[in-house]
């Protein structure tokens, strides 16, 4: 069949003609579709997210939502609930599939990442069996289950950390249960996974003695304050929910001259010594061993107030002959003093 | 300049989707078009469509096909009706050769009060599932049981139950042939349908036995054989023959039988005798 | 490989496209009366559901995401599956009398029947891959077959037995209908 | 034919559920509840009169290769804007409706009417039909829905009605009570319309 011959088979007058009529019909069609489409779409959009703000509201009253970036995949939004700059939780919008067809499950979790709350926005399972693990009744068993809770069947009870399935609605039951789930992780991965890059120039070294300070924590990097004295870095640390602590980097001239000491001091929200790491030291051996012995670290553990060394009330003794390389430490760690007492705006003493 | 943009998307999109499933067909049609024999399509009309198989192929349209090809004969199909065979034969122009048609009978007479039964079956209404049951609740084991096999299997169904035995209702019968098969009795048989005589019983036993079993039975004693003039009647294990051929249908037979089994199914114009008067009597209740 | 064999599973058993969706009911009861025209509807199912699901999942994802249209999917698949329906039969009709002899009268019944949409909709909007969709459709229609079949069996058991005049015909095959899809509910405790 | 004995015609004798046993999937499906069935029966009826409306109107035009692609094409076209319309402002109906909205594309009552009666007809006849043929179908299938609602959930559209002390046959809300729902409802159909059928014609 030569193409010759197909194209005047195409030209001749049927093969258009029908093929022009169709075309007409389907175009017809998928013009009023769109104007219908352009009329409904606003105003749809516009009452899911009404939905979605109103179930948010009762979850958190008096907060306001910010979106926030969130990896997890069966999570469609995650919003963090801030009161007065204080995060008092997160609220995730997932969509899973249930018995019937898709559902939209809104998780509110607390801080302490515990469920504050469920609410299933819509759903299509089956009438008086599926709809009944939309209803509060078993959405409230859910409240203050952390992401590791079972799902138990029907008959047996469950115990602290378990929630009951529906009875005859197993399947819907899962779905929601696991919509939960997904929630908790995401919320829980939040804090662990590493935060964006920028806020992470922590060398290894640093990331480790923090993490033995304060466990689990996002260091977002702050700008120095006015005087910060010997510090060259400081950064905030932020646990999921709320601010830990500081932690500064200062460097200081000790025994050695040419090179200068950097020391790691971790100080908590309130801006006493937690403790401090020497990261980088050209001292003799034994003198960077001796400034990182218990002994003469404890002494700082605590203080809110600069160390003296002149044998005042909150002073510190020095480790004889080695003078220099302590008061290297001493002005170390009175700068992060000075430097987080200025980033907390509030008076040094 | 969202909301038009999104009107041009869709309108394109279906546009250009109905444009070329347009094209697709069109094309299609034409050029798959199967050059189909015209007459296919009239003869396909004038047989009785109703793939009952008699005709030994897999359904009216097939026959059509052999018609068309001239593998098969309009008489082939025995359910067309007399003026659907000669639109076959104009459509084919062939000469419509004569052929009389048939009709099923069925050789047995014992109605529930001239034939009793030996138990009372209660199992599936089918004559293949009762004959399991010691070939059946009735007392003569060569009578019809009554339970429909063949009414079932009949496409014009135009078989009837009536006190206990099949009838077969001669104005609907198209001569199928498809009952004669499924009686598990083998009583059905196939004759002309214009006139016939037939004996209406089928038991080969002693004159002595039938008449333990059925008020009716043929006792092959003869008198019909003796008194026919055409010497049309012969008698084969114990059960009267009439041959069809050489029956000149005097009625002699039917008359001079004590037993009065022998039916003669005559037009319906004719005078009905006294059988064939409660015979039809029976079908059109 | 694993999650083929579930999701085969599921659309097969677990979510059997007559018993326990009670989508394709219309050609169900109507052609349940002999095997010969159960097993043509179901194969010619089978074939329609496969090719159609595939073309309708290039369709989706394609055509219709990219430009955000997936409102028109409804149109767009139908418009799809009628032409796909209506050019195989062509096709059969050319190339494979016999087969369109036995299949030809059901072909322009699948058109309506909702399995296909139900399979293609289905494919596009859950189905990852193109593959998994294609085999969805495919096991879909198996399991259409399935019923289709059991039903048969069950429809000759039918015939046999003796029905009150007004429970005769199909109230008798739509309640043998509901046992046997109660039968299918045994399936729901598959937790997949 | 005289409008009222088409309207008697497609209620009674000629129900398009009940006798012709057309459009079963979506009566089976969405009859658990009489809001829900009568929400399924209203869009039907609406999509079968714009498409009986407008296929009768082109019939003429639209030429014999493509012609049930294209009744389909406009039916579908039907169903979208009624989904679309259904999701913006009736949202809970949508909800219980759910993914049978767009199987009302293949739902055989209407494809059947637009091949067998809009394309021979005039607009007005064949929209007389569309709501006939929507009317019995509604009533069809809000008839199962009430028998399924009260018997399988105690309620009828959402109020109680057999009290408290009542079990409800859970079983109805599911495929396999359906279908037995649905087989008993057409038996009584069948009882009526023999006895109809002896003491009438």
């Amino acid at each position: 069949m030569t193409l010759k011959k197909l194209t005047s088979q195409l030209r001749s007058g049927s093969v258009w003609d029908i093929a022009s009529r169709l075309l007409t019909i389907t175009f017809l069609v998928g013009l009023c579709l769109a104007g219908v489409y352009a009329l409904t779409s606003p105003v749809i959009s516009a009452r899911e997210e009404q939905a979605r703000q109103s179930a948010m509201s009762t979850f958190f009253p008096g907060c306001h939502f910010t979106q926030i970036s969130c990896q997890a995949p069966e999570v469609e939004r995650l919003y963090k609930a801030e009161e007065a700059s204080q995060c008092s939780g997160y609220c995730a919008l997932l969509s899973v599939n249930g018995y019937g067809g898709n559902m939209e499950v809104m998780v509110a979790v607390n801080a302490d990442g515990r469920v504050r709350g469920v609410e299933v926005l819509s759903h299509s399972e089956t009438q008086n069996i599926g709809s009944l693990a939309a209803q509060e009744s078993f959405l409230s068993r859910f409240k203050g289950k952390t992401a590791d809770f079972g799902l138990v069947q029907a008959p047996n009870v469950p115990d602290e950390n378990q929630v009951q399935a529906l009875s005859g609605a197993t399947r819907s039951s899962r779905a929601v249960a696991s919509a939960v789930t997904a929630a908790l992780r995401a919320v829980e991965n939040l804090a662990v996974a590493p935060p964006t890059g920028e806020e992470d120039k922590l060398l290894p070294s640093e990331t480790s003695a923090l993490k033995n300070w304060f466990g689990e924590v996002i260091a977002r990097p702050v700008d120095l304050p006015a005087e910060h004295g010997a510090a060259v870095e400081v950064w905030q640390l932020h646990s999921p929910t709320q601010l830990v602590g500081y932690a500064v980097k200062t460097q200081t001239v000790g025994q050695n001259e040419a090179f200068k000491i950097t020391t790691l001091i971790g100080f908590n929200a309130s801006g006493a010594v937690i403790s401090y790491e020497i990261l980088e030291s050209f001292e003799l051996e034994s003198f960077t061993a001796a400034l990182l012995r218990d002994d003469f670290r404890l002494q700082f553990v605590g203080r809110t107030v600069p160390v003296t060394t002149d044998g005042g009330e909150n002073s510190v003794e020095l480790i004889p002959n080695m003078e220099k390389s302590c008061r290297a430490i001493v002005k170390a760690v009175n700068d992060g003093l000075q430097t987080v007492a200025a980033l907390q705006g509030g008076a040094a003493q | 300049m969202g909301v038009f943009h999104m009107i041009l998307n869709a309108t394109v999109v279906l546009g250009i989707a109905g444009a070329c499933m347009g094209v697709l067909l069109a094309l299609a049609s034409k050029r798959l078009a199967v050059k189909e024999d015209p007459k296919l399509a009239r003869l396909t009309e004038a047989l009785p469509g109703a793939n009952c198989g008699a005709c030994g192929r897999s359904g009216c349209r097939n026959m059509a096909e052999q018609l068309a090809q001239g593998k098969a004969s309009p008489n082939d199909c025995p359910l067309t009706s007399e003026s659907n065979r000669e639109e076959i034969c104009r459509i084919l122009d062939i000469a419509p050769e004569r052929r009389d048609s048939l009709c099923a009978q069925i050789l047995c007479s014992g109605t529930q009060e001239l034939a009793p039964l030996r138990f009372e079956y209660t199992g599936l209404r089918d004559c293949r599932a009762a004959m399991r049951f010691g070939g059946g609740n009735k007392a003569c084991p060569y009578g019809c049981l009554g339970y429909g096999s063949c009414a079932a299997v009949c496409p014009a169904n135009a078989i009837v139950l009536l006190n206990g035995i099949a009838t077969v209702d001669r104005s609907r019968c198209l001569g199928c042939g498809l009952c004669v098969e499924a009686c598990p009795k083998h009583l059905i048989r196939l004759l002309p349908a214009e006139l016939a005589f037939r004996v209406g019983c089928q038991n080969p036993e002693k004159g002595v036995e039938v008449r333990k079993v059925c008020q009716v039975g043929c006792i092959s004693c003869g008198i019909c054989q003796k008194n026919c003039p055409a010497d049309a009647i012969t008698m084969e294990n114990g059960v009267a023959v009439i041959d069809q051929a050489r029956c000149t249908h005097c009625g002699l037979c039917a008359e001079k039988c004590p037993r009065k089994v022998i039916w003669c199914l005559k037009d319906p114009v004719a005078a009905p005798t006294k059988e064939e008067e409660n015979n039809d009597a029976v079908l059109s209740e | 490989m694993k999650d083929l064999l579930l999701l085969s599973l599921n659309a097969i058993l677990i979510e059997n496209v007559i018993l326990v969706k009670c989508i394709g009911i219309c050609p169900f009861l109507g052609v349940a009366k002999k095997t010969s025209t159960a097993c043509g509807m179901g194969l010619a199912v089978l074939f329609v559901v496969t090719f159609s699901s595939f073309v309708t999942w290039l369709f989706q994802h394609w055509v219709l995401a990219p430009l955000g249209l997936e409102y028109l999917q409804t149109v767009a698949f139908i418009l799809i599956i009628a032409s796909l329906v209506q050019l195989t039969e062509m096709v059969l009709k050319r190339f494979m009398p016999p087969l369109y002899e036995a299949l030809g009268i059901y072909l322009p019944l699948i058109t309506t029947n909702c399995a296909v949409l139900y399979a293609a909709l289905n494919g596009a909007r859950d189905m990852g891959s193109l593959f998994s969709a294609t085999v969805n459709g495919f096991m879909t229609a198996a399991g259409f077959l399935l019923a289709l079949l059991l039903f048969n069996g069950v429809h000759q058991r039918l015939q046999q037995c003796e029905f009150p005049p007004s429970l005769k015909g199909v109230p008798a095959e739509l309640i043998s209908a509901g046992l046997l899809s109660m039968a299918f509910m045994g399936f729901q405790g598959f937790s997949l | 034919m005289k409008p009222l004995k088409q309207l008697k015609n497609a209620l009674l004798t000629q129900n398009p559920v009940l006798n012709q046993l057309l459009g079963m999937c979506s009566v089976l499906a969405v009859s658990t509840t009489v809001s829900s069935a009568f929400g399924m029966g209203v869009t039907v009826t609406a999509v079968l009169i714009c498409s009986n409306v407008f296929i009768s109107l082109l019939s003429p035009v639209i030429p014999q290769q493509v012609r049930i692609v294209s009744y389909i094409v406009i039916i579908a076209g039907f169903v979208t804007a009624a989904e679309l319309l259904i999701n913006a402002f009736f949202p809970s109906l949508a909800s219980s409706l759910g993914v049978f909205i767009p199987l009302i594309v293949v739902n055989c009552i209407i494809l059947a009417r637009d091949e067998m009666f809009a394309s021979k007809n005039s607009v007005p006849a064949s929209a007389l039909d569309g709501l006939f043929m929507g009317l019995g179908y509604t009533a069809a299938i809000v008839l199962l829905g009430a028998l399924r609602e009260v018997l399988g959930n105690g309620t009828l559209a959402g109020i109680p009605v057999l009290g408290s002390g009542f079990r409800p046959i859970l079983m109805l809300n599911f495929a396999p009570g359906a279908f037995i729902a649905l087989g008993l409802l057409l038996a009584l159909v069948q009882k009526l319309t023999a006895r109809l059928g002896q003491k009438g014609e």
